[in-house]
């Protein structure tokens, strides 16, 4: 059970389950697989206790369409999974974009590629969370660090699907969502949790994809009033299958916009050091505190280096990190992987940063003292 | 929706549903609504009392309506949900 | 954060953050010795009792399964960032596999507790050794709570956990039906422990 | 259902008709005979539009719920059962009924309907089984008969087919009946029991793509293609009657299986309920 | 086979010792001892090492092939029956026997299989059902026991249960046969004449996971579980001798369901042959 | 049948068939799916003809499984399929990259997210080609324009696949795959036609995946005297899962690398006025056609423009395009989506060039007119 | 490319490349009048017969099932750029909504060709009109063929195919038994223009 | 492996197998891989002659080799392949 106020110690896994507890979750269906098992087993233990529904499915694709179905019966609804599942579940979350269903993703990534790494930590979905269905839309993905942060984003997963009506991906990690962390349960409103806007347009009126100023559309719910169609064929403001151009082009706008115009509500980083820094470290999730502990070794060695943590992967505001990146004249891109937030970096940094890679692909976390010494490299 | 001819006599049919006495002024006994109609032929091959016949573009004409019995054949199969009746 | 053998700070404090202050802990052992447990129990007397914070990490993978165990801690008053540890201030090793394999982690001057019956090479001269299986095989009767006697051991010979924390944190996890042998076997610990002090001294 | 009144316009307060009508499928296609049925069950259950959800796959049959004036989800390829398996779970109260194609069911979405049959979980599924793909034009199905003509079966089709009757029982649902496009009051009523019955109810319809079907297999237009199921139909009750050698070429209708198992969702709430009486878990 | 010596080592002929032992699997778990099995079938039909494929699924069970000196191929999970068409289909002339678990082959594999089933593709697939998801740690599986506990199923499981034979006949599999880790000789039997079957062939394989379900459902350790195969099997020459009273909480073991249609890759094969007489098309 | 030196008027879904015969196609697993089915049904006509094999799958996940079994078993092997089937093949793609199985996939690109527009054109499946599955690997990903080149291309796809033991995606679209063109069919021998590279070795030496100096490996196949491991998890080169960092390392960096250092190998361009340009047209497929188009339209109004055209999307070949944007103030992206290969053009453009994005997305091929527009516009 | 009813080139020649000379040709009426096959006949009666480079496209989408068809060509000595039709040379409308539709598309000066029997309101004088389905059904027989009457009148009246290559063009793709049907057809097409032309002169 | 205790009789069993006699000077009735042996105890519990018993960790150890009739369960359900015989 969530306990308001109460300190715990928690595996990351076990702190995504409770934020979206937190954040009102009313509906898990998953298939299980390591390193994300423990979310799929902590909804089965305890949703049945507070009304809400739990269930394994047969696979991953048959979890995400339970979701989406799920979220358009009402219920704020989220799955976890790893990469093979994660990737099995593309199409679908395709789906999910175009018929601007709510829902929660989390991706408790490992080594890669297939069957990899079950027990191993990567960060190489990274990309994927980005361009891993086909087509044209949009996606926001978010990235704690802790148990905390995989309370706090899981619970921002929820407000930023609802407010959007768009899936989330959270992307966590091995090492993330076995590690148990201490951390204090919110107390009841200290976060905020957004509630999914409903129309307030009679039945007759109500059109469930319309292309509002805001560009998001208020949602009924199957059941109670409004009927209506939603399909993945591309589609009018009525849910209705179309194939006219200017329709087909206000449809993929709209699935692009609502999310790049809101940039400020969506994305969140956290800098350490970076006023007088002349280096930067860029990196997320687990290695972003490796990098926090690495900076502090160097500037007690008196480097002037600082780091930047996004906490929102997708989408990228290319203009903040140009800001941020303004003055810094190198900045290394560490991450668990070839190169795959370094190349968004390489493309959005100032044309006076120069940008590097340290990846780590080997199934063992980034050390600080490696990215201490890439540091001295590139100085 | 087809010419009426009043004073026909309409043949026995051994059904046990109502009979359907299309007199003089009567309203035709079915509405077939072209527009959503394609023609296939369904209605008109399937009657049971040869009420229907194809126009030009196959689609059904009521061309013997007093035959008709309501017998709900046509616009039952109908997939185009291009027949109802004045009557039922 | 200070403790009876805590290291010494990482680096030097700039003002520009608080600083930190890492102790860093390893329970070594065997699949099925409960190392995991321990370890748990080990973090929440420390961070729900103690009020500090705490990262606890394991090894999963094929050596998960039978083979070498162990978990990891970090314990920090301020914010922790590196979860992993990067240099021991504590190893307790239950065999002598694990010892033989984790030594090598241990800071210099930190602390090494070890099954005295386990582990019969010990690589250095500076270390504590109790037998904690056969005590609690002895005297409470149930190997499984060789762990627990263990964590009594540790609190008593580094002091990193207040006594009360470390038996609430005990009772909290023990299964029902089991709280009597659990805490016997948490001052068995202590006692043997603190024997050994004063033996050393 | 009143049998004595069949209203002939019943179907038209179901149905959206702004901008959807004609429907885009075939002069003569069966789906939209199988959609008056549907259509006419269930006002003869007097659901209210609202409690009634509609969920489809990809395929000209799973096009239908884009007609009707319930919530309609049409979704993507194989996966009407999971989507519907959330939206029931998620609204229990709701009937939910599936329309999908033997593509869609049985090739792409085979998993899923072997859980949902083994689940019983309470959602109705017409199985429109034309023996083709008709959507992406005339590829063999699941069910396409051995030798028949197909476009990735242009010599000959050689693999085997699914009885879709055995395989729903095979894999446990409580509801598992035949229908076809010529017996519509038949096929009326079989929904009609699929959908009062809690559990998973299939109802396995016969109809015609003539378009492809018949037309590569030389079985002629829907006329003619409708006849053959009127000639060729069993109904379950007289099959015992009739001797061996003229059940040949020949296939059962009716209601098939029924068993009493129970279903999902009342599985789920007896956990709920005991949960609440026991106290709270940990 | 030769009934009369059974050569103790011939197994390990077949094994692949290098860094690959002991090999992953807990102490006592059956897969070992169907490994076993599988071996002396294979080793007393007398084939070349170099016409054996093994294809898996992921899964504990799963990790068969790699410690067999065969063409082994560990797949994905769920897809090993997928895999192993190509591979057959590419190699017709080679046996080609698929490893995989209750969870592998009935959960996220439903779908292959059953269609594996439907073609008849001459496979042989032993399927290790030990009624719990082992690999990732005990979540129930679609085999797993109404009520029983599992991690995911905390409470209990409320959910149905496949019956393996029943929906590969259904599916139309041409030989479904059931044995268990306890009757090892039955088992190669069974194996031996699934391997012998020119068609689809499933060997439901009961299995122990002493390790989860065993442990969660206190059915004691891999002595207690394998014992209680032995005590509640009922082989199926005996079923109808025995009063059904006493069925009650047993399973049927033996070669449960036979039948003689044609196999996949022959209807090809007809194919070809048939286009190769006719000329060439356009 | 292939036909050597005929001239023929074929879809370009036919043009793929035949290049997969050409390069020796022994084995189609395929699902039907708009607008590339017609690849399907030319394979099941004509395999059986000539001793190759055609299956139906029960689903996409299904025939990318059967052909890299097949691919594994000795034949030469392919699928094809659109936008929702290369979502439903990622996981097993994955499997193909990290196991080394050669096996070429057809995605005839159609409109999307989701179910999307089966029957109208899009290019937005080619960062998914590259990103689509989970972790870390390469890929090759081909785009011809032509009928000619979906021959071609479907040659090369084939070689490459086979010479690098990896899966090659050749990413045609809808218009492509459905209109038709004459072309002449190459004579036997006349392009290149790559045979898989077998060991030399006794068996017992044989390692699957072993680490060469040239990263490729020599592959046997099943049933051929060799016996090996193949599997989903990273393994060693004897193909046995292991745990080991630096083998785990040694696996990744072969999979990039093999690809990586053959750059010269595998990328190939066409450049039309390129020599004197200070705008050029970036686009490919389709697209490239009506910018050929705008070019000479542009020429004609003395406005020195220049098209490129990648045949080759995946890899990026950053040194390459650096040096034929040198010298080009502006560079125009145009592709039919909101963003793709614009992002990667971005990102390895020289600094001096400004790089400018043209979309279409409205299920509408781009017409030569619409670009020279936009030339005009950023002149 | 030379024809008698050729376009202009598009573009001034500027002597860096081949200058393209684009025809275009637009065949278009009902689903079910077999424009996309008379598309592929002109198509390789214009390729393989004659040597030239040809596209054809046509539309797929809502349009496809039912309703209007047509069959695009852009036809070529040289590299055929952009596939889709940019302004027409030629437009053949069977009906008259495909005839309101797409004259548009027609450029200035470019040549309609319409059913006059079924097209009755024409959109400009310049035209050449021919009653192919009527052609087809009372002197072939069959109203299938209306298409290649068609193919026929187009081969007469702009003169871009050679006589040869269409007769081929007809016959290879003619089904089994219906050869003499369709030449027949072609014949008719081509002495109905002939007669047309003879008129109009 | 275990020690042998060459003077005693062999107890009757029922079995068609040809019986294993053990005599002074035999190689033992069967070899046990400690390295592969995992300790599960199967061969231990279904000897039906009780000639396994348990070392300290659970493996087995020949406590009575001259009772073994080679009736072949021990390595027939060992799971992992860590008995073979000397006789067979
Ligand atoms: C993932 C995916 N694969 C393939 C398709 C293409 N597709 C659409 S409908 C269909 C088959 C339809 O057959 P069926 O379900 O029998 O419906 P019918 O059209 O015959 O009513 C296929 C293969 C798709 N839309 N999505
Ligand atoms: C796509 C995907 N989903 C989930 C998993 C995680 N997973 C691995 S094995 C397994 C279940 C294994 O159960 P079973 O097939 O019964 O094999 P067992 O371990 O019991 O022998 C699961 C869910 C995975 N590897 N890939
Ligand atoms: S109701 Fe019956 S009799 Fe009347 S037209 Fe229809 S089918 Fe014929
Ligand atoms: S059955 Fe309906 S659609 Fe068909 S011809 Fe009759 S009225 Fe028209
Ligand atoms: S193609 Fe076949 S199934 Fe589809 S609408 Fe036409 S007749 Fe019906
Ligand atoms: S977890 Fe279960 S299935 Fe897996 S190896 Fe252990 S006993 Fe066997
Ligand atoms: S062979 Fe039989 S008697 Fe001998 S040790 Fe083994 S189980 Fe016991
Ligand atoms: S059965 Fe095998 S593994 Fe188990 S105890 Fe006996 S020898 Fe060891
Ligand atoms: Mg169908
Ligand atoms: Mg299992």
């Amino acid at each position: 059970m969530l306990e308001y106020g109460k300190t715990k110690l928690l595996q990351g896994n076990e702190a995504c389950v409770y934020g979206a507890l937190y954040a009102g979750v009313q509906f898990f269906a998953g298939y299980p697989i390591t390193p994300s098992t423990e979310i799929a087993e902590g909804m089965a233990r305890i949703l049945p206790h507070i009304g809400g529904k739990f269930i394994q499915m047969e696979d991953e694709i048959g979890s995400i369409a339970a979701i989406i179905g799920a979220s358009n019966a009402g219920c704020k609804s989220m799955t976890a999974t790893s990469g093979p599942g994660y990737s099995l579940m593309q199409e679908n979350i395709g789906y999910a974009y175009m018929t601007e269903t709510p829902c929660v993703i989390i991706d408790v990534q490992r080594g890669g590629p297939s069957t990899g790494l079950p027990t191993k930590i990567a960060q190489a979905d990274m990309m994927q969370a980005r361009w891993g269905t086909h087509g044209d839309y949009n996606a926001i993905a978010l990235a704690p660090s802790s148990a905390k942060e995989c309370f706090t984003e899981t619970v921002r997963a929820f407000n930023l699907s609802e407010r959007f009506r768009t899936p989330v991906t959270v992307l966590t990690d091995e090492v993330l969502g076995h590690m148990r962390e201490i951390m204090t349960i919110p107390e009841e409103g200290e976060l905020k949790v957004h509630k999914r806007q409903k129309p307030d347009v009679p039945p007759d009126w109500y059109r469930h994809f319309e292309i509002t100023p805001s560009l998001v559309s208020p949602m009924a719910a199957f059941g109670e009033g409004y009927r209506y169609n939603i399909s993945g064929l591309t589609h009018d403001p009525d849910g209705f299958p179309t194939a006219v151009p200017s329709e087909i082009k206000a449809k993929l706008e709209k699935l692009h916009h609502k999310i790049d115009n809101y940039l400020d509500e969506i994305t969140s980083f956290r800098t350490e050091m970076m006023d007088d820094a002349h280096v930067a470290v860029f990196s997320y999730g687990t290695v972003a505190r490796a990098s926090y502990q690495a900076v502090k070794m160097a500037r007690e060695k008196r480097i002037k280096v600082g780091a930047i943590q996004p906490f929102t992967i997708w989408p990228i505001d290319e203009a903040r990190i140009k800001s941020m990146l303004d003055g810094v004249k190198k900045v290394i891109v560490a991450e668990l992987n070839m190169g795959q937030l370094f190349y968004e970096i390489q493309r959005v940094a100032p044309k006076s940063t120069e940008v590097f890679h340290l990846g780590r692909y080997d199934g063992e976390v980034m050390t600080p003292l490696q990215i201490l010494q890439k540091i001295r490299e590139v100085l | 929706m087809s010419e009426a001819e009043p004073e026909q006599k309409i043949p026995e049919v051994k059904e046990k549903e109502p009979k359907y006495v299309y007199g003089p002024g009567d309203p035709p006994p079915l509405n077939i609504f072209l527009h959503w109609c394609k023609g296939c032929n369904i209605c008109i091959a399937y009657c049971p009392n040869k009420v229907l016949e194809p126009d030009r573009d196959g689609k059904p004409v009521l061309a013997h309506p007093e035959k008709c019995t309501q017998c709900a054949i046509c616009w039952l199969h109908c997939p185009d949900f291009a027949i109802t009746s004045n009557y039922k | 954060m200070t403790t009876r053998a805590a290291s010494k700070s990482m680096g030097k404090k700039d003002g520009s953050e608080k600083p930190e202050d890492r102790y860093e802990i390893r329970l070594s052992g065997s699949g099925g010795q409960g190392l995991i447990l321990a370890g748990v129990i080990l973090a929440e007397a420390l961070g729900i009792g103690d009020g500090k914070n705490v990262v606890q990490t394991q090894s999963y993978g094929p050596e998960a399964r039978g083979g070498a165990s162990r978990a990891d801690l970090v314990v920090a008053d301020g914010e922790i960032y590196y979860p992993k540890t990067m240099k021991l201030d504590l190893l307790l090793a239950l065999t002598q596999e694990a010892c033989d394999k984790y030594y090598p982690d241990l800071k210099e001057g930190g602390t090494l507790i070890v099954d005295s019956t386990m582990v019969t090479q010990v690589p250095t001269k500076n270390y504590y050794g109790l037998p904690f299986m056969q005590l609690a095989r002895e005297e409470v009767g149930i190997v499984m709570v060789a762990n627990v006697v263990s964590l009594g051991a540790i609190s008593e010979l580094t002091g990193i956990v207040t006594r009360d924390s470390i038996r609430n944190a005990v009772l909290a996890r023990a299964p029902r039906g089991t709280e009597e042998k659990n805490k016997k076997a948490l001052e068995l610990g202590i006692e043997a422990a603190k024997k050994l002090l004063k033996e050393k001294r | 259902m009143n049998k004595t009144v069949i209203k002939s316009d019943v179907t038209h307060h179901y149905l959206r008709p702004k901008k959807k009508f004609p429907n885009v499928w075939c002069a003569g296609c069966g789906n939209g005979i199988v959609m008056g049925a549907l259509i006419r069950a269930i006002d003869s259950l007097g659901y209210d539009k609202d409690e009634v959800a509609v969920v489809s796959g990809i395929g000209c049959s799973s096009r239908m719920p884009v007609y009707l004036d319930f919530a309609t989800l049409h979704t993507t390829h194989g996966r009407a059962l999971a989507f519907a398996t959330g939206v029931k779970i998620a609204k229990p109260h709701m009937k939910v009924i599936v329309i999908t194609g033997d593509g869609d069911a049985l090739a792409i979405g085979g998993n899923h309907f072997i859980h949902a049959c083994r689940r019983n979980i309470d959602i109705t599924t017409i199985l429109i089984d034309n023996k083709i793909y008709g959507m992406t034009g005339g590829q063999f199905a699941p069910t396409t008969p051995g030798g028949a003509i197909a476009t990735t079966a242009p010599h000959g089709n050689y693999e085997k087919q699914f009885d879709v009757v055995k395989l729903a029982i095979g894999a446990g649902a409580s509801y598992v009946a035949r229908g076809t496009v010529y017996h519509v009051d038949q096929l009326e009523k079989l929904i009609v029991g699929g959908l009062k019955k809690k559990g998973f109810a299939v109802i396995d319809t016969f109809s015609n793509c003539h378009t492809y079907f018949g037309r590569f297999n030389r079985e002629g237009d829907a006329v003619e293609m409708i006849r053959w199921f009127k000639k060729n139909a069993l109904p379950v009750e007289a099959v015992e009657k009739i001797p061996p050698e003229k059940r040949v070429g020949k296939f059962v209708t009716g209601l098939i299986y029924e068993s009493d198992a129970t279903e999902f969702c009342d599985e789920y709430q007896m956990l709920v309920d005991r949960l609440a009486g026991k106290g709270n878990a940990q």
